[in-house]
């Protein structure tokens, strides 16, 4: 066990799967010498060299594009958009090439990569440095998507995507790359995709979050804590194939449910979840599940801290579904 | 000032057959009887076939079909001249280099026809076919997207210090794509070992290529990337071949990609078949009865296919939900469950 | 009136705005002499010649990129995009630049333009010209969202959307391009965006479609006619923002929901308004409200009709909502 | 076979002013002194900016700043040689251009503090500025998207008859954008009055121009859209003056667009505001008097600015939910009233 933060947890986790397997490729800008921009890749290019740590020129459609063929040939390519705010322009190539060649192909072709990407707000990125764009994957079949809130998970949770056969959005909250702190087993582990984490039970309340706002819900939780209402905090962890078990066991004992996502509100994965828990724990539900969400407008330089759905907002949205 | 405006000229592709029927003596490489033959044979099969694909569709037996006829030389010269082992990367068009590659007529069939036994389930709108047997990619009609797809392979066996190339293959409208771009930009910059064969046949469905872009022809695109640009008579197969030799070779070398022009000429100008026909007759390995021949057999050939594809039935429902993954997830077990 | 198919009325609408504001540009592949490739701009060409019916470069993304300079400048461009399926390499310039351009610009720099493109399956396109991507746009916050189920409003609302001063999606059901057939009033009208149209009255159940599966949602309201169900079918037309209003009061009064779409049903539109509806008539709710949607997989070529959401599947979740 | 291969050897990029500070005979435009001290003001201002913002963003005050120090002789000159109603598309370190086209320092200092008053209610990151006054487009950080902006702009011009351009910078990183391409293909087939400038300084982040592209420089590229290509010294003020006026020229007279490559030297090489002061002292109109008042007034003029904008307080929270549509729609009417 040592004590890393998420930058330190990924690069460990990547680090050690390019020792293991070496037809692990990371490619993006920037990734090279410097480590990326967030220095997530930092001592790779110096112990793996230009062939399996590549700067790339300067596009993500690119960048994919030929990840695939990579894969195709059988390498196992880990590429690093920079900001998931630029992912758009290999977005094609996302859905409709990397999600839907297994499929297309009758399995013949699977072609198998980790996109890994930093997502969310908090970092005074303004409109184009703060994006969570998760629920344009999720509705694309095909593909996985996961992310961490914690150093422990990031790791086992990345080891997880670079074995498992289909391909894996890792979204990465950048707002707690370094502020997330915890300790990280050295060597070889994983934590399973599809798997959520029942971070605190409790009785009233199921509190569905992810990434960095986890930790917003939790703030949340401690204040309604006071009031007397007892929130179950579940960390999703993965966002698809989502931990449906977990989530309808929860509800059910609950009766309530507040989803939170950076993400604006409309369409968002909140949204999924909330019709999910229709159709599963309809008779359970006692209050009308909440939604605190990004606004649908995009996202603010200077009025960020208005725009995420942090603690103040979440506690409201407890205390009127515990009390409805 | 240093100005770097387009030529005027355009340089005429380089052709090897004659119209007497020999091949330029200034060509690189002899040309067996096997080979001239397989190369003949193959595009006669892809024309009988594509032929009956355009009546199958006119028919509505079939949903769509992209004809490549008189095209036949720049699709077979093209995948005659890589390697075995050598990744094929097709458009639209390209049923006559997955016929090279081995693909069974009958699996080709199965394909169009989206039968239980297409290999793909008939999951995919006819054309091109995919072919793991021997490396012919799966491909969506997407136009550019594949680009990447080969440019990634071959950079991927250059890493791995293995003697394999990327052949793709795309019309002249794809050039406006921006995944040609940023694809052969980076072959540029690996020398990834790949050889980009763009056919232009003059249109993008109803757009001329005048209204594709203002660039002097296509292969003068490669000095953006740093690739080579060859242009080459696509109606002659031995030039297609003879220049993609070249490119294979000089990836394999470590030089780099190459784009390749292969101009079809109008409808009105030379058959592919019928000039490499007469260069075949100049040989004693030709003749009119070899030609009947070659004919009936491939007819019955592709009949018989058509027969079996026609006489197989549609895949079982619960094939939608195979492959989305490689295990069948909670939500889509649900969905295929609701409908027994 | 004059009984025209959606292709004519949609041709129509486009013909009589660009004779009455010559801002009007239409641009796309193909859409200029052959009129594109559903013959929708025909004739176009003819009456308006290059500089206002462009054939342009085989690239989405090249097409809205220049739209939304042409927009700047003053024109007011309708962009076809030939299949939906090939919005993708448009989709940076839509939700990046698009969407964002009046907000991150404090209203000084609106880009105006509908892109028009044919949306859903029904013709054997098979997996790339067949989809319905329109909760990718919904998602994204800046875009109003449109899709016409009939002659009468396709005119009606095209004509709406190019006056609407917000950018605008504007799906077009392929599969009913010819055989939908209507009276079409001649010159001058609109179809408000922003309301929907209640098709049927009906007090058991609320059925809401849009576009081609509206007939499905009608032929298996008929079915369910029979055993006594009496439906109130909703055409959204406008998918957002969506008439919350007529979707609210229907459900309040049938107290049961079914939402049918081609999409996929993860994060699909039939989520949000599910979502919606559990925020603003949890109480009136007596049946868990059920999705029809396409399956979370990629659209298949020979079993097409298995893949949509036709009457056959759409009944049994209409009776068993109201038998629950 | 026509090979198209790439020349080997790099065209050295045009220049006006001499080490001696006179103006090479051979350029083609007289430079008043109104000009050529504006040219020279400009820059400093732009330097004297540039450099506090690189402070104010160590100290954190604003969270982002992209330097365009080193660079200011292209963003000046590029924009000097535009005529005023000209559309102006900039990238992120483009400053210099909204300064010249008349944009208020204050109002500078406002978009980059985000505060209630800056023109966007602080919804930016800081950089590039726009400035709707006078055509200076608003502009995403996403590295390309802008050129196909400026392409339409101006092709709506040619449409409308109006003599009227487009400008727009970007690095040579962005030439590697799917956007560059099929915005400039555009731009070729369009004839498109736009000019392109792309600002090389050899560097996108970390990346080195030698691992953006294999191609012999970035002006090449203009071939493979039918545009003529320049490169020039992007140090030399006046020499980008005299590019960017011939092809705003060339543009108008309906031959079509221009990509310019300006080429930034290295650190250690001739600073751009030394070498355009060096001319101005060879001119009466110029002296060391002068020369300090400039920089006493600029730097005056850039305190003042950024302390009102420092003491102006952020925008209202409800102005978030202004500016998605032309009204605000139900569903933000409530997130909105949310808040209250
Ligand atoms: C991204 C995308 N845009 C548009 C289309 C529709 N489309 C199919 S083929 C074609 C023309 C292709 O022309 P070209 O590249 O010259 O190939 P050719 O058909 O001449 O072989 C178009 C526009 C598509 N399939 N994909
Ligand atoms: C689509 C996109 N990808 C990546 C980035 C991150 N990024 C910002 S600036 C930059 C380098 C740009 O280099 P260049 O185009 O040469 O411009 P310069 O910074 O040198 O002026 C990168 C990669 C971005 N802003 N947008
Ligand atoms: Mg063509
Ligand atoms: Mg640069």
């Amino acid at each position: 066990m040592t004590q890393m933060n998420m930058v330190q947890a990924i690069n460990d986790a990547l680090r050690h799967e390019m020792r293991r397997d070496d037809r692990v490729v990371v490619l993006g800008e920037d990734v090279g010498k410097v480590g990326g921009v967030f220095r997530v890749t930092q001592g790779l290019w110096d112990e793996f060299g230009d062939d399996r740590v590549v700067d790339t020129p300067l596009s993500e459609g690119g960048i994919v594009g030929t990840a695939i063929g990579m894969a195709l040939y059988g390498l196992l390519p880990v590429p690093e958009i920079q900001f998931s705010d630029f992912i758009y322009p290999a977005y094609d190539q996302i859905v409709s090439e990397l999600a839907k060649l297994r499929w297309r192909s009758g399995g013949e072709y699977p072609a198998k990569m980790v996109v890994r990407t930093p997502v969310g707000g908090g970092i005074r990125g303004g409109l184009y440095h703060s994006q969570s764009p998760e629920s344009l994957f999720i509705h694309v079949a095909g593909l996985k998507v996961v992310c961490p809130s914690n150093p422990h998970d990031a790791k086992g949770l990345l080891l997880s995507s670079i074995r498992d056969p289909d391909p894996v959005l890792f979204f990465e909250p950048k707002r707690i790359y370094r502020a997330a702190k915890g300790e990280v087993p050295e060597g070889d582990y994983t934590v399973p995709l599809g798997k959520a984490a029942v971070l605190r039970e409790g009785t009233d309340v199921t509190v569905l979050a992810w990434g960095a706002m986890l930790y917003e819900a939790v703030a949340a939780a401690d204040e309604a804590k006071k009031q007397g209402i007892a929130c179950e905090i579940v960390d999703l962890r993965t966002l698809w194939p989502v931990d449906i078990e977990t989530i309808v066991a929860s509800v059910k004992k609950t009766g309530r449910l507040v989803v939170v996502h950076e993400a604006p509100k409309t369409c968002g994965f909140g949204a999924e979840l909330v019709a999910l828990v229709n159709e599963k724990a309809f008779l359970h539900l006692e209050a009308p599940p909440a939604r605190v969400c990004g606004f649908d407008t995009p996202f603010p330089y200077t009025l960020e801290m208005e725009y995420l759905p942090l603690a103040h907002r979440i506690l409201p949205a407890i205390v009127s579904t515990a009390r409805y | 000032m240093q100005s770097l405006g387009p030529s005027s000229a355009l340089p005429s592709p380089r052709s090897a057959l004659r119209d007497d029927g020999s091949i330029d003596p200034s060509y690189a490489y002899a040309l067996s009887d096997e080979l001239a033959v397989a190369l003949y044979e193959h595009m006669v099969l892809a024309r009988v076939l594509d032929e009956r694909m355009v009546a199958l569709q006119r028919e509505g037996v079939v949903a769509s079909h992209a004809s490549a006829v008189g095209e036949e030389a720049a699709v077979v010269g093209a995948v005659a001249a890589m390697h075995d082992d050598d990744w094929v990367f097709p458009s639209s068009r390209e049923l006559g280099a997955a016929l090279w590659r081995g693909m069974p007529l009958a699996a080709y069939a199965h394909h169009v026809h989206g039968t239980s036994r297409d290999p793909a389930h008939g999951r995919n709108a006819p054309d091109p076919p995919f072919w793991k047997a021997a490396r012919v990619a799966s491909v969506s009609p997407l136009v550019g997207t594949h680009i990447g797809h080969a440019v990634g392979a071959a950079w991927a066996a250059r890493m791995k210090k293995a003697d394999v190339a990327s052949l793709v293959y795309f019309g002249e409208g794809a050039t406006s794509s921006g995944d040609f771009h940023t694809s052969l930009n980076f072959a540029g910059v690996t020398k990834a070992p790949v050889v980009a064969v763009c056919r232009n046949n003059g249109w993008a469905t109803s757009t001329p290529a005048s209204k594709q872009t203002a660039s002097h022809g296509f292969a003068v695109k490669a000095v953006a990337y740093g690739l080579r640009g060859v242009t080459v008579d696509g109606a002659d197969v031995v030039a297609v071949l003879g220049v993609v030799r070249d490119a294979r070779a000089r990836a394999a070398a470590g030089f780099g990609g190459t784009l390749v022009e292969a101009v079809i000429p109008g409808a009105d100008r030379a058959d592919p078949l019928a000039r490499m026909r007469r260069h075949l007759e100049t040989r004693a390995s030709w003749d009119a009865e070899r030609e009947k021949r070659l004919h009936a057999e491939v007819a019955a050939d592709v009949e018989r296919a058509l027969a079996e594809a026609q006489a197989a039935g549609p895949p079982a429902r619960e094939t939608i939900f195979d492959d989305v993954y490689a295990e069948l997830p909670w939500h889509l077990r649900e969905q295929r469950d609701a409908l027994r």
